[in-house]
C-alpha cells in the first residue's frame, strides 16, 4: 500500500502528531517541537511548488466532496499565509528555545511546545478550510490553545489578561457560530462555493454581520480590541509573538475570504468597516503614545495596525473589493513579520535589562544593541518606511484610495504613519540616549544566538519589501476562488 | 576597456555592504574598520571615475528591477547622476578620512561608520534613482541613515534636535510619497525623462498637475531647507562636526536640491513647469530663503549655526538656478551643486577643527586663531571668500552664470538678489576672518596650549577641499571640471 | 404555530439573554455561565433549522454540528474556568 | 383546534426563556448553576420535541451534566478561597444602570434584528437530506448523525477532539503547581450509592457508543456518560490521581486523537484520500474510532472537571478509568 502523503494534510496533520508526541513526551518537547516545525515548513514549500506549478488545490477529504463533506483548498493566498506562519512559526521557535531556557521555567518548556504545535495545527488548518462551520472549530482550536501560551507565565496580570481573553474569543466564537447557523438556514449549505451564488437577503446581511463581529473581537477590531493589549503585552515574549504576528491574523484570513467569496451587501457596511479600521489607528496609535511599558507599547500597535489592514480593506470601496484584499493580504504578511521580531525583540531587550519601562530604558547600564537594532528594524517596517513590506503595503492601499479617489483613507494612513513615527520613536530615543546614565554602559557587541531569530525576521520584512512583485502575483494565484473547483 | 553593466549597482554596493560588516565590527577593531572604510571610499572614487568616463563615451547604464506590477526600481546613470555622485564619492572619501580623525576615541564608532556608510549609499541612490519611486525609497533611507548620525552624541540636546530632524524630514518624505503615489496616478508612471512626463496631464487637468508640483517641491523643500521648512537644519548643528559636513555639503539638503531639479527638469519638464506658472512663485521663494537665511547667519554666535544659517541661504541657490527657467542659469544651479559643497565642507571640517583643537565654538572665541592654527584658517578663509563670491574661486562662477541666467530669463531683480546676498555673505564672514588673523587673543586665553594637537587625518581634509575649491574655480573651463559636466548636462535637460 | 417557530425565537431570546450577561454581568462565573447560554441559543438555530413536517426525517448535518459545538463549548468553558480558579488564588495570595 | 403540543411547546419555550433569565438574575451563585441545569435539561427536553435525541443527549450529558459540574466545582473553589481569606465575593464596582442599559438595549436591538431576519428565512429550506441519504449506504453506519459526525464531517470531529485536548493542556498548564484546595468529597451514603451506581453506568456508556451506529448514541454521550464514572470515582476518593498516572493519563488523552488522525491518514493511498474508508472496512474503523475516541473523552472530560495535573504533591490528578 503506497500512501498518499497530500502536502495539505501534512501542512495539518504534521503539527498534530508534532503536539500529540510533544505532550507525552515532555522531556523531548523541545526537539519534537523544531522537527515538527522544519518538516511542517517543508510540507507548505512543497504546497507552494505545486500551487505554483498547478494553480490551487483541491482535496476532498473522505472522498465526499462540498457540499456534504469538508473539501481542503490551497490557492496563492493560503500559501501565502501558510508560509508567513511556518517561517515566523520557525524563527520564533528557535528564540523559545533561549526565552524558555532557565531552569525555573522546567513546566513552561514543557506545556509552550504541545500547546504551540496544536495552535499551528488550528491556525494552518483555517488557511486550508473552505467550510464555515470547520472554520469555527479550527477558531476555537486556536483560541484554547492560544489563550493557554498567553497564561504560561502564569502571573496575575497574565492569568487576568487571558481570562478576558478567553470571555472575548468565546463570545466572538459563538457570534460566529450563530452566523453560520443563520447560513445554514438560508442557503442550506456551509461551503464556500456555496455562499458565492447566494442572493444577499436580509438574513444573509444579519449572518455575514454576525460573522464579521465575531471575527473583528477575535482580531481585536476598535472597538473590540479591549482584550488585546493587556494580553499581548503580558504574555511571554514568544507567546507574544505568535500571538500578535500569527494569530489575530486567521480571523483577519476570513474575513478576507468572505469577502472574496460573498461581495459585501452594501457599500455603507464596507465604509464602517474602514471607520473602524480608521478608530483603531487612531486610538491605538495614542494609546501607543502614552503606554509606559514597551511591550504594552507593541501590543498597542498591533492594535493600530489592524486597523490599517480593515482601511486596506475598504479603502476603494465595494468597486475595488476585488483588488483591496490584495492591499490587506500584503499588509498582514508584512505585520506578522515584522511583530514577531519586534515583540521577541522587546522580549530580549527586557530580558536583558530587567524591566521594560520605557522611561527608564535610557537609565539602564546595559544596552542590548542587537536586540534594540532589531526593534529599529521592525519598526522601519511597521511604520511603513521602504522599501519594507509594510511600505509596499501601505503602497498599494494609499493607491487603490487614490485611484477611488477615496481621499480620506490617504489622510487615515498619513495619520496613522504619523502616529507610529511618534510611539516608536519614543522607544528608538530612548535607546540611543546616553547622558542618564554616570556608569559607563556596557554595549553587547557581537553575536547572541538568542537574538539572531528576531533580527532574521526584522530583515526579512524588510527584504521582502522587494519581492512584492512576485508576491502579488503568487497570491493571486486560484482567484477567484471558483477557478479552480 | 572592459563593459559593465552592472557598475552601477557596484557603486551603490560599495558603501551598502560596507555598513552591516561595520556594524558586526567590534568596537576596538579600529584598524580594521579604518581600512575597510577608507578602501571602500577610495573604491567608490575609482569606479565613479570610470563610470564618467563610460557614460562620457555615450554608454547608457539602466538596471530595472520590478518591485510591484508595473512599478520598477530603476538605477540609471546619466549625466546629472554622475555629476552628484562624483560629488558624494570624492567628499565622501575625504569626510571619512576626517571622521576617522575625529572620533579616534569615541564612544559607538561601530555604529557611526556603519549608519555614515548608509548615508553614502543613500546620496549614491538618489544620485541614479531612474524614477521617483526609486528616489523615493534612498530618500527615505537617506532620513534614516542620518538620524543617529545627527543624535550620535546621545545627550538630551542631540536627542530634541534628533526628534525634530526627524520630525520634519519623515513628514516630508510621508507628503513625498504622497506626491509620488499622485504621480503614479496620474502619469502611469514616475519615470524620470528629460522633458517630462506630465505635458499631457497639465493639459488636461493644469489643477491637478499644479497641486502636484506643490506637494513635490513642498516634500523635497524640507531637506532642500527652503524657507519655511528650514527650522530643522540649524537645530541638527548638534551633530558631530563630520556628519554636519556631510549634511551640508553632500547628503541631506543636497538630496533635496537634487530632488528638486529631477522634479522640475524630469517629471514637469521644464516647458510645462513654466506653463503652469509655477516657477516663478519658487523663485521667489528661493530669493526669499537666500536673504532670510544670510540674514539670520548675521546675528548667530555660534560658529556652526552660523555657517548653517548660511547653507539655509547657499543652497536656494541652486533651487533659484533651476526655477529661472533659462539654461544658462541652469548651469548655475548645477554648478553649485558642486562648489556649495565643496565650499561648505571646507568649511565645517575646519569649525571642526578648532572646536576640536581650540574649544572654539563661538564667533566671539575665534581671536587670533589664524596664527595657532594657520592651516585650518587658510582653508576657512579660502571656502569663505568663495561664498562671497570672490573671483575665481568657485562660488563666483555659479553667482556669475545665476546673474547671468537671470538676465537671460528677463528677471533682472535676480542681480540686486545676488549682489544683496554677497553682501550679506561678507557681512557674516568678513568679521570672522578678521578676528581669526587680525584681533590678538584675549589675555585669559594665555593658558592655552600654543600649539593645538590635532592630527593629519584633522588637519589635511579641509586643506584638500579648499585646494579644490580653487581648483573648480580657476579651472572651470578645463575639460571634466564641474563647470563643463553641467553644461553637458543643461544640454540634456533642455533638450538643445 | 409550528415548534420550529416557536422553538427558533426561543433560542434568539436565549442568545440575546447570554449576550446581555456576558457584555453587563460583573461575577466571573456568571460571565461563562452567560456565555453558554449564548451557545445553546445558537444550537436553538441549528437544531431548528434541521426540523422537518413530520413525518419528514430531520436533517442529520446540524445535529452533527450542534454536537460538536457542545463539545467545543465545554472544553471552552472548563479552560474559562481553570483561568478563574487560578486568578482567584493568586488574588488571595496577593491579598494575604 | 389547538394542538396540545403547542401549547406544550409555548410552555416548555416560556420556561426556558424564564429559567434563562432566572439563571442570570438569581443572587446566589449556587441557586445560578442549578437553575442553569434544569434550563439545560428543557432545552434537551425541546430539541427531543425538534427530533433531535442525540443533541438532546449530548446536551444533558455534556452541555449540563458536565459542564454543571464544571461549575459546581469551580464554586467550590471559590467559596474554599474565599473563605480562606475573607475575600467578599464580587468586590468590585457595580456597572451603572445607564450603562447596562445600555449594552441590555443593544443586545435587544441584535436579538429582535436576528428574529426578524430569522422570521425572513425560508422555512425548512434547503438542507442536506437528500445528500446524506444518498450517502448513507456508502458510510458504513446506519444512523444518519454517526454518519455525518464519523464518516461525512470526520474531519470536523477529529478538530473537535483535538479542541478537548487543546482544553485539558490548557487547563494542566493553567493549574500547574496550584495549592490544592480540597476537592469536592461526597458523604458516606453517598459513596456507598455510588459504589452501586457505577457499573450500572459503565454499561449504560458502553451501550450507548454500541448503538451510535444506529440509534441515537455514539461516542460523545457515551464519553460523558463514562465520564460520570470519573467524577464519581474521584468524589468519592475510590480513586486518587498519583504522579506516578501521568504518564497513562497523557497517553489516554491523545489516544482518541492520535487514533483517528492515523487512520485518517492510513486509509489514503490508492486512489483514496485521507478520511475516505474503505467501505468494507468502514463500520469496524468507525467503531475502532468511536472506541477510542469514547475513552479519550471520558478520560478528559473527568480530567478537565479534576484539573490539576497531578504533581509530586498527594493530591492532583485524574482519572484513568
Amino acid at each position: 500500500m503506497t500512501l498518499d502523503l497530500d502536502m495539505m494534510m501534512m501542512a495539518i496533520f504534521l503539527p498534530l502528531f508534532g503536539a500529540i508526541a510533544a505532550f507525552i513526551l515532555p522531556r523531548a518537547a523541545a526537539l519534537v517541537g523544531l522537527v515538527t516545525l522544519a518538516l511542517t515548513t517543508g510540507a507548505v514549500i512543497a504546497l507552494g511548488l505545486e500551487v505554483r506549478q498547478s494553480g490551487a488545490v483541491v482535496l476532498p477529504l473522505g472522498g465526499w466532496g462540498a457540499p456534504l463533506g469538508i473539501d481542503l483548498r490551497a490557492d496563492g493566498l493560503s500559501v501565502a499565509m501558510l508560509a508567513l506562519t511556518s517561517a515566523v512559526g520557525f524563527l520564533v521557535s528557535i528564540a523559545a528555545l533561549d526565552a524558555l531556557k532557565g531552569a525555573d521555567q522546567a513546566r513552561e518548556r514543557q506545556y509552550f511546545w504541545p500547546l504551540w504545535l496544536l495552535l499551528l495545527t488550528g491556525i494552518n488548518g483555517v488557511y486550508l478550510s473552505t467550510d464555515i462551520f470547520n472554520l469555527y472549530v479550527m477558531i476555537e482550536v486556536i483560541a484554547l490553545a492560544a489563550v493557554g501560551l498567553t497564561v504560561l507565565s502564569a502571573t496575575r496580570a497574565a492569568v487576568q489578561a487571558g481570562l478576558e481573553y478567553m470571555y472575548a474569543s468565546i463570545l466572538g466564537a459563538l457570534l460566529f457560530l450563530m452566523g453560520v447557523g443563520f447560513i445554514y438556514l438560508q442557503i442550506g449549505r456551509l461551503d464556500f462555493t456555496g455562499l458565492m451564488g447566494a442572493e444577499p437577503t436580509a438574513a444573509l446581511i444579519a449572518a455575514v454581520a454576525l460573522m464579521f463581529v465575531g471575527l473583528a473581537l477575535k482580531t481585536a477590531l476598535f472597538p473590540l480590541h479591549l482584550w488585546l493589549p493587556a494580553a499581548h503585552a503580558n504574555a511571554t515574549a514568544p507567546a507574544s509573538a505568535l500571538l500578535s504576528g500569527l494569530v489575530v491574523k486567521a480571523a483577519l484570513y476570513i474575513v478576507l475570504r468572505l469577502a472574496q467569496y460573498m461581495p459585501f451587501p452594501s457599500e455603507t457596511l464596507l465604509t464602517l468597516v474602514g471607520l473602524m479600521g480608521a478608530g483603531a489607528v487612531i486610538w491605538g496609535g495614542i494609546q501607543a503614545l502614552r503606554a509606559e511599558r514597551l511591550k504594552l507599547l507593541v501590543a498597542w500597535s498591533t492594535v493600530a495596525q489592524i486597523g490599517l489592514i480593515f482601511v486596506a480593506f475598504a479603502r476603494a470601496g465595494e468597486v475595488g473589493l476585488t483588488e483591496s484584499w490584495k492591499a490587506a493580504a500584503l499588509l498582514i504578511l508584512a505585520h506578522g513579520i515584522a511583530k514577531a521580531a519586534m515583540f521577541l525583540a522587546a522580549g530580549r531587550i527586557k530580558d536583558e535589562i530587567g524591566h521594560d519601562v520605557i522611561r527608564d530604558l535610557d537609565r539602564a547600564p546595559v544596552r542590548p544593541t542587537l536586540a534594540q537594532f532589531t526593534f529599529a528594524l521592525a519598526a522601519i517596517s511597521l511604520i511603513g518606511l521602504p522599501p519594507s513590506l509594510g511600505f509596499i503595503g501601505k503602497w498599494s492601499l494609499m493607491e487603490g484610495a487614490l485611484v477611488a479617489g477615496y481621499w480620506h483613507w490617504v489622510a487615515v494612513t498619513m495619520l496613522g504613519t504619523l502616529l507610529s513615527v511618534a510611539y516608536f520613536s519614543r522607544v528608538l530615543s530612548a535607546f540611543l540616549r546616553f547622558d542618564r546614565i554616570r556608569t559607563p554602559v556596557a554595549e553587547h557587541q557581537g553575536w547572541a544566538l538568542a537574538d539572531a531569530a528576531p533580527l532574521t525576521l526584522a530583515l526579512t520584512a524588510i527584504g521582502l519589501g522587494l519581492m512584492a512583485a512576485p508576491i502579488l502575483r503568487f497570491i493571486e494565484i486560484g482567484y477567484p476562488f471558483g477557478a479552480a473547483l | 576597456m572592459m563593459d559593465a553593466p552592472l557598475l552601477p549597482l557596484f557603486i551603490l554596493l560599495t558603501s551598502l555592504l560596507a555598513s552591516p560588516i561595520l556594524f558586526a565590527l567590534p568596537e576596538r577593531a579600529a584598524g580594521l574598520r579604518t581600512s575597510i572604510n577608507l578602501s571602500m571610499a577610495a573604491l567608490k572614487v575609482a569606479l565613479v571615475g570610470w563610470l564618467s568616463l563610460k557614460v562620457a563615451q555615450g554608454v547608457i547604464y539602466d538596471l530595472r528591477f520590478e518591485m510591484l506590477p508595473g512599478l520598477e526600481f530603476k538605477l540609471q546613470a546619466d549625466p546629472l547622476a554622475i555629476l552628484f555622485i562624483a560629488l558624494s564619492a570624492v567628499l565622501w572619501l575625504i569626510t571619512t578620512v576626517y571622521s576617522v580623525g575625529y572620533l579616534e576615541h569615541g564612544p559607538h564608532r561601530a555604529r557611526f561608520f556603519g549608519f555614515f556608510s548608509l548615508c553614502v549609499a543613500a546620496t549614491v541612490g538618489i544620485a541614479m534613482s531612474g524614477n521617483l519611486f526609486t528616489f523615493l525609497l534612498f530618500y527615505e533611507l537617506l532620513t534614516l541613515a542620518t538620524y543617529p548620525l545627527v543624535i550620535h552624541r546621545g545627550d538630551a540636546a542631540a536627542l530634541r534636535a534628533g526628534r525634530i530632524y526627524l520630525i520634519y524630514t519623515l513628514a516630508g518624505g510621508l507628503v513625498l510619497l504622497l506626491g509620488t503615489l499622485g504621480l503614479w496616478v496620474l502619469a502611469g508612471t514616475t519615470d524620470f525623462t528629460p522633458g517630462g512626463v506630465l505635458a499631457d496631464v497639465a493639459a488636461e487637468t493644469p489643477l491637478a498637475a499644479q497641486l502636484l508640483f506643490i506637494v513635490l517641491i513642498g516634500a523635497l523643500g524640507v531637506k532642500a531647507a527652503l524657507f519655511p521648512f528650514h527650522a530643522w537644519l540649524p537645530i541638527a548643528m548638534v551633530a558631530p562636526a563630520p556628519v554636519s559636513a556631510l549634511l551640508h555639503a553632500v547628503a541631506v539638503v543636497k538630496a533635496g536640491a537634487f530632488g528638486i531639479m529631477r522634479v522640475v527638469y524630469e517629471v514637469f519638464g521644464i516647458e510645462t513647469a513654466q506653463e503652469l506658472g509655477l516657477t516663478a512663485p519658487l523663485a521667489v521663494l528661493a530669493g526669499i530663503t537666500i536673504i532670510y537665511g544670510s540674514l539670520k547667519a548675521i546675528t548667530q554666535d555660534d560658529i556652526k549655526k552660523r555657517l548653517a544659517y548660511s547653507t539655509v541661504s547657499q543652497v536656494s541657490y541652486i533651487t533659484l538656478g533651476v526655477a529661472l527657467a533659462s539654461p544658462i542659469a541652469a548651469v548655475g544651479a548645477l554648478a553649485h551643486l558642486i562648489h556649495q559643497g565643496l565650499m561648505k565642507i571646507t568649511m565645517f571640517m575646519a569649525a571642526g577643527n578648532l572646536a576640536e583643537g581650540l574649544g572654539a565654538k563661538r564667533v566671539s572665541q575665534m581671536d587670533s586663531v589664524g596664527r595657532i592654527m594657520p592651516g585650518t584658517m587658510l582653508a576657512f578663509t579660502l571656502a569663505a571668500l568663495a561664498m562671497i563670491g570672490l573671483p575665481p574661486l568657485a562660488g563666483f562662477v555659479s553667482k556669475w552664470y545665476l546673474a547671468q541666467g537671470g538676465l537671460d530669463a528677463g528677471q533682472d531683480w535676480v542681480i540686486a538678489l545676488l549682489l544683496g546676498s554677497s553682501l550679506l555673505n561678507a557681512i557674516y564672514f568678513l568679521p570672522m576672518l578678521h578676528r581669526a588673523w587680525f584681533r590678538d587673543a584675549a589675555s585669559d586665553k594665555a593658558g592655552a596650549p600654543g600649539r593645538p594637537r590635532i592630527g593629519w587625518m584633522l588637519a589635511a581634509p579641509p586643506v584638500t577641499t579648499a585646494v579644490l575649491v580653487l581648483v573648480a574655480g580657476g579651472l572651470a573651463n578645463a575639460p571634466f571640471s564641474p563647470l563643463e559636466w553641467t553644461r553637458f548636462i543643461v544640454a540634456i535637460e533642455y533638450q538643445e | 404555530m409550528t415548534p420550529d417557530l416557536i422553538y427558533g425565537l426561543t433560542g434568539m431570546a436565549v442568545f440575546g439573554i447570554g449576550l446581555v450577561g456576558a457584555l453587563c454581568a460583573q461575577d466571573r462565573l456568571r460571565r461563562v455561565l452567560a456565555l453558554k447560554l449564548c451557545s445553546v441559543g445558537a444550537a436553538f438555530v441549528l437544531v431548528v433549522g434541521a426540523w422537518r413536517e413530520p413525518p419528514g426525517a430531520p436533517d442529520p448535518v446540524p445535529h452533527a454540528l450542534v454536537i460538536t459545538g457542545i463539545v467545543v463549548m465545554v472544553s471552552a468553558t472548563a479552560v474559562a474556568l481553570a483561568l478563574i480558579r487560578r486568578l482567584q488564588t493568586l488574588e488571595a495570595e496577593d491579598d494575604a | 383546534m389547538t394542538d396540545p403540543l403547542v401549547i406544550f411547546d409555548l410552555l416548555l419555550a416560556l420556561g426556558i426563556v424564564a429559567l434563562a433569565i432566572a439563571s442570570l438574575s438569581v443572587r446566589d451563585r449556587f441557586a445560578m448553576i442549578v437553575l442553569f441545569i434544569v434550563f439545560g435539561l428543557f432545552s434537551a427536553l425541546a430539541w427531543v420535541r425538534l427530533s433531535a435525541p442525540d443533541v438532546a443527549l449530548a446536551e444533558a450529558a455534556i452541555g449540563t451534566g458536565v459542564t454543571g459540574a464544571l461549575l459546581l466545582k469551580t464554586l467550590h473553589h471559590l467559596r474554599f478561597v474565599e473563605s480562606r481569606t475573607a475575600i467578599t465575593e464580587a468586590a468590585c464596582a457595580p456597572v451603572p444602570l445607564g450603562v447596562l442599559l445600555a449594552n441590555a438595549a443593544f443586545c435587544g436591538l441584535i436579538t429582535l434584528g436576528l428574529a426578524v431576519a430569522f422570521l425572513g428565512a425560508p422555512s425548512a429550506g434547503p438542507g442536506f437530506d437528500a445528500l446524506v441519504a444518498e450517502a448513507m449506504p456508502a458510510s458504513g453506519v446506519d444512523h444518519p448523525v454517526t454518519g455525518v459526525l464519523l464518516n461525512f464531517r470526520a474531519y470536523d470531529t477529529l478538530m473537535e477532539v483535538v479542541v478537548l485536548l487543546a482544553a485539558v493542556i490548557a487547563v494542566w498548564q493553567i493549574e500547574r503547581g496550584l495549592s490544592d484546595a480540597p476537592a469536592p468529597a461526597m458523604g458516606e451514603v453517598w459513596q456507598g450509592f455510588a459504589r452501586l451506581v457505577l457499573p450500572a453506568i459503565v454499561v449504560i456508556g458502553t451501550y450507548l457508543l454500541w448503538v451510535g451506529a444506529e440509534a441515537p448514541g455514539g461516542a460523545f454521550q457515551g464519553g460523558a456518560v463514562l465520564a460520570a464514572v470519573g467524577l464519581l470515582l474521584l468524589l468519592t476518593r475510590a480513586y486518587v490521581p498519583r504522579p506516578e498516572h501521568r504518564g497513562i493519563a497523557r497517553g489516554a488523552f491523545v489516544l482518541g486523537t492520535g487514533t483517528f488522525a492515523l487512520v485518517a491518514l492510513m486509509v489514503a493511498g490508492g486512489g483514496r484520500v485521507a478520511f475516505e474508508y474503505p467501505l468494507d472496512h468502514a463500520k469496524t474503523l468507525i467503531l475502532l474510532i468511536e472506541g477510542m475516541v469514547t475513552i479519550s473523552i471520558a478520560v478528559t472530560l473527568a480530567a478537565l472537571f479534576h484539573g490539576r495535573e497531578p504533581v509530586a504533591l498527594p493530591k492532583g490528578g485524574r482519572d484513568d478509568t
